[in-house]
């Protein structure tokens, strides 16, 4: 009886799983690429101007 | 405020508002629907008051996007939000006028349609009954999403979409009602306040949140 | 003094960006920490608890359905709180915040309707239907996908902010439907077990891995929502001091 | 008697500041010129008077202005009219329709749309539609807006854009009409404008966001 | 051409236009549906193909008044019609880029969206590829309508109001065609190629009287 | 050698005349300034030339003059850019990406954007979107448009509507230098623009029709 409804658990984790998982991946690769894009942008105008 | 009713109403009346389309696109849905129910009289008629409302539904999304654009565009929004008439008050009568421009038509044509539809006479009334009741309803909530968008280049889609999710309890209630003024057993009293309801809180909400929105988004 | 005085707020000291860098930063690794332990703790013991004489195996879809139907409701209720900051006390990390957890409700909405579908299949023998909880939670994943087009939509992320803040107050209407719609029409949904006036009725044995890993799940929520407006904030440091450069030599 | 208080008023986009703190009291008939290169920021100073845009810190406030219903004014808006950069008239209806719904908008009417287009050099105009008219025909037309209901402060976003020169010269009377029955006038303009003696202000761009208040700070302040 | 195609693509996806709204657009109005007919899987199945090509036709028509407005106050219609490109041939890559940002989305979710309906897979084949077929020709004589109410500031509605009757054809073959691959008694074939003609027909028609009424108009 | 010629050409809008027969030739290197009160008709002159309005007789020819792909150019539009009231340009997208599509859409591309926009003094605000922009910094972006596609004969409406005076003289160097690379300028203004030595057509709005050749006639003449 338990095996035949094993598979709709392990879906719903499963997806759990997935779609946690991808949000979590965006947001840090998002940080990432925020954070860099800033800190060469500050380098830029560092350059620029002293502030 | 009448001024602006009058303004407003003679615009949508004449040249750039979009009232009569919401007409026709009232009579394409309900025109489209028997193709797929067939011609089956009976279930037509069941589902009749539901065509009804879904097409008025979503022909008033088509007139709403624009409640505010023109206004905006050639910077008379500005005058109307700092004029002496409370922004709130002042988009009610833009609401006023755009319903009287474009919803009361569909009141007025809804029982000629419903007979293509094969409703039985009590039904007809209440089906216009309960869309004289909740029309203004969507409206007045649509006025939240033009207002949010409206300083968007093309509001369009964005707008229904926001409107949709928050006009859909009107539907339901609209529905119920009708269905009740037919069916013995449902009652039409109560969802019948519920729309009045809901009509009088969107009439204090909306206008509202619209003044907020584009009070906040003036640049 | 008149109406145009703008309010230089003690909460724009509190709330200032720079500050709230600093003590975010600290805090972030401590909630990560505490939503790992959690869930590990609540959905370990999901796992090992008893099966149910009706429900069998499926009864462990409870303790992540129940966690993701709660926090889609409460990430709306977070941001409308932040809205009214934002309308009320012009806060502005509270657009910042609306913007970040705008993505983050949206993905937990859409897994409480995957895992209630996944776990209705077997229970009620189809994997949807239009019963007033399902769709209004429905409609509240419509009304989360709407919400993140209208923050794209605009150019400026301020003035995307004042009109999403607009939008989630005016759309909190749809969190007492959801709560309330298995008691105001009679659904196929059955109503709340744990979060009623007299106590909850659940089993034990089943409330303490659910409180945990609704816990945990929170802490993951909290957590991820810090990393996005951690990274707004500096998106918008970013497009301003873009914007002075290119200015600064026009 | 009419008076319009700035007080340590900075007006900016955003939270990006365009202005130093202004101090600046204008009474009953006086004029004030706001002058700059573009970008500087008279079109944000104007709006934010206006009240369409919240000012960064400091206020601005009216005193001895009335509202067509009696009570004192608050809001410098609620005596004022703004003009901007664009005329608020719609293309499709004629500007005799346009000028009386203003004139039944904002209320106390003063002269008929037809003697407001006279005023402004439109003689029987008022039958035509607002898209017919030229680019400076138009301008004037939305100054005539200005006539037909009575508010005592003007704040004019460059009122002579488009405008030739006898045009010029008789929206400048106009203006130096208004000041002399007891208005303020604000204009900000690239050409000289005769409003008679008038105090000025020069706004330039600002360079370093480091002199402001600091509490305002922009985003590009955080650490 | 091609750089006007990107532009107005671009445009279109950037903000409030983008195909996601599109689809979410979509998606709400499914939803809306059952809330009013009520939750029957059978009936929803049936009117389901009429559904879908009633949300497809207003959210085109949502997305359509503004094909020349937005050009025309900024100033660019002027170069544009005047440009190296020949008008006609200008507007046909708006409209080639209206379709794909708001159409192709729609095409491309409604099988997906069928399935929310309970349609068969034979309905859901059909429903897209009537879709593919059909939505081409509303854009383009949606143009014709646009290009009038974006030169007159009067009797836009009356153009509208003359242009959605020529759109309620396709939005009627659609639907018959898709009862059609599903039904047996019900012929696919025949209105599947009349639709096909009409947008052949209206890919020709459209732009030329497009152009046409913009070029009257332009002042 | 580019010549543009007028002969006999009568500008108007509807049926009713706006300019007395115009015989002109304007060969290149030459400017032509038109002048005259609002309503009078430059606007409709710069429109008819353009391409955007019929004559009502008399016509418009030029030569010498190429289409991107090598063709004589026929009507003068091909060989000419139109700056009119309105800038072209919209407010959502950046000001690079615009001009960008300008040069692509137009054919023929000269200076890059950047490029253009340095030269009207907008360095630096490729990146910005359009709306941003203060009202002097819209026309200006909208004249660099001029800059990155190359034709020979710029139809100039207003063209320093809302600039200020550094600017007016900057654009107004940049005219000056593309009549010496043998363009043609044909601006409408009612500020004082030093184009160098130019022409000039001084328009006045036109009282009696019945000075009108007879073919013309407004619907106001039939008996
Ligand atoms: C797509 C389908 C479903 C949706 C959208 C959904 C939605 C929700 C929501 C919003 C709640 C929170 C209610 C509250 O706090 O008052 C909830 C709770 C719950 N759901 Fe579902 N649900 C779905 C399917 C199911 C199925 C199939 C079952 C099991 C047969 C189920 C069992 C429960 C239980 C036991 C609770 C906890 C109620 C409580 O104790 O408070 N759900 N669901
Ligand atoms: N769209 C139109 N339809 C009909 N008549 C028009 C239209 N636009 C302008 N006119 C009329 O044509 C005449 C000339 O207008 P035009 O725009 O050419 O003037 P202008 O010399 O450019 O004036 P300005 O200096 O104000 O720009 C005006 O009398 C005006 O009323
Ligand atoms: N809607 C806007 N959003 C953000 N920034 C803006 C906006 N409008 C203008 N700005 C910026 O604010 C600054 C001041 O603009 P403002 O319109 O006040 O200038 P102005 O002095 O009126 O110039 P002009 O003489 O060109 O009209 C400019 O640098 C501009 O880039
Ligand atoms: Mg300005
Ligand atoms: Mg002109």
């Amino acid at each position: 009886m338990s095996g035949s409804y094993f598979a709709f658990v392990a879906a719903a984790y499963g997806m759990a799983a997935f779609a946690l998982g991808a949000l979590s991946l965006w947001i840090f690769l998002d940080a990432r690429a925020v954070k860099r894009r800033l800190a060469a942008l500050e380098a830029a105008i560092g350059r620029g101007r002293a502030r | 405020m009448l001024a602006l009713f009058r303004r407003d109403l003679a615009l949508q009346l004449s040249g750039s508002g979009s009232g009569l389309v919401g007409v026709v696109f009232f009579l394409a849905v309900v025109a489209t629907i028997p193709f797929g129910v067939g011609p089956d009289l009976a279930l037509l008629s069941r589902i009749g008051p539901a065509i009804l409302w879904i097409g008025a539904l979503l022909s008033t999304l088509l007139t709403l996007d624009r409640l505010f654009q023109a206004d905006r565009d050639d910077g008379g929004l500005d005058l109307i939000l700092t004029g002496p008439v409370a922004p709130p008050l002042a988009i009610l009568s833009k609401c006023a006028a755009l319903w009287t421009a474009s919803c009361l038509p569909l009141v007025l044509a809804s029982p000629l349609l419903g007979l293509f539809l094969a409703l039985e006479p009590a039904a007809l009334a209440a089906t216009a009954l309960t869309l004289l009741a909740g029309t203004p309803a969507i409206v007045l909530i649509g006025a939240v999403g033009a207002g949010v968008a409206a300083s968007l280049p093309r509001g369009g889609v964005l707008v229904s979409v926001l409107v949709l999710p928050l006009a859909v309890p009107v539907l339901i209630f609209g529905v119920a009602a009708t269905y009740g003024a037919v069916n013995d057993p449902a009652p039409f009293r109560s969802p019948f306040l519920i729309l009045c309801a809901l009509t009088l809180l969107y009439g204090v909400l909306g206008p509202l949140a619209a003044a907020a929105a584009l009070k906040l988004s003036t640049d | 003094m008149s109406d145009l005085a703008a309010r230089p707020s003690r909460f724009a000291l509190l709330a200032n960006p720079t500050r709230f860098l600093e003590l975010s930063g600290r805090v972030q690794p401590w909630l990560y920490a505490a939503a790992l332990a959690l869930l590990a703790a609540g959905l370990g013991l999901g796992l090992a608890a008893p099966e149910d004489y009706q429900q069998g195996t499926t009864v462990r879809i409870l303790f992540v359905h129940v966690p993701f139907a709660w926090l889609s409701m409460m990430i709306w209720t977070v941001m409308s709180v932040s809205a009214l900051g934002l309308l009320v006390w012009r806060h502005p990390i509270a657009e910042v915040s609306i913007r970040a957890a705008a993505p983050i409700g949206a993905v937990f909405t859409f897994l409480c309707l995957f895992t209630g579908s996944v776990w209705g299949r077997p229970m009620w023998g189809t994997w949807w239907v239009w019963d007033a909880r399902l769709t209004s939670v429905f409609v509240l994943f419509l009304m989360y996908l709407g919400l993140i087009a209208l923050t794209r939509a605009f150019e400026e992320p301020q003035r995307a902010g004042r009109m999403a803040s607009v939008f989630v107050l005016v759309g909190f209407v749809i969190i007492p439907i959801i709560k309330f719609s298995v008691d105001w029409w009679n659904t196929l949904h059955q109503p709340a077990s744990v979060l009623r006036m007299d106590g909850p009725t659940l089993d034990p044995a089943y409330l303490w891995p659910l409180a945990l890993s609704a816990l945990g799940f929170s802490f993951l929520f909290f957590a991820l929502h810090l990393t996005a407006m951690r990274t707004e904030i500096r998106r918008r440091r970013l497009l301003s001091l873009q914007r002075r450069q290119a200015l600064g030599s026009a | 008697m009419l008076d319009l208080t700035l007080s340590g008023l900075v007006v900016g986009r955003g939270r990006r500041a365009l202005s130093r703190p202004l101090d600046l009291t204008l009474s009953a008939g006086e004029a004030l010129v706001v002058t700059g290169p573009n970008g500087a920021g008279k079109s944000t100073l104007l709006r934010t008077l206006a009240g369409l845009l919240p000012p960064l810190t400091g206020g601005v406030s009216v005193a001895g202005a009335r509202v067509p219903d009696g009570e004192p004014a608050r809001r410098p808006i609620e005596a004022a009219h703004y003009l901007g950069h664009r005329n608020a008239m719609k293309p499709g209806r004629t500007v005799g329709a346009e000028l009386a719904f203003w004139a039944d908008f904002l209320g106390r009417p003063a002269l008929s749309p037809e003697e407001a287009l006279a005023a402004v050099g439109l003689d029987g105009a008022a039958e035509l539609a607002v898209g017919a008219l030229s680019a400076g025909q138009q301008r004037r037309a939305a100054f005539a807006r200005l006539l037909v209901c009575a508010r005592p402060l003007w704040l004019l976003d460059e009122p002579t854009t488009a405008l030739d020169g006898a045009s010029q010269a008789r929206i400048a009377g106009l203006c130096r009409a208004h000041r002399e029955r007891g208005g303020i006038v604000i204009a900000a303009t690239h050409q000289p404008l005769d409003l008679g003696p008038a105090r000025s202000l020069h706004l330039e761009p600002i360079a370093a966001p480091e002199s402001l208040p600091a509490e305002i700070g922009g985003w590009d302040e955080i650490g």
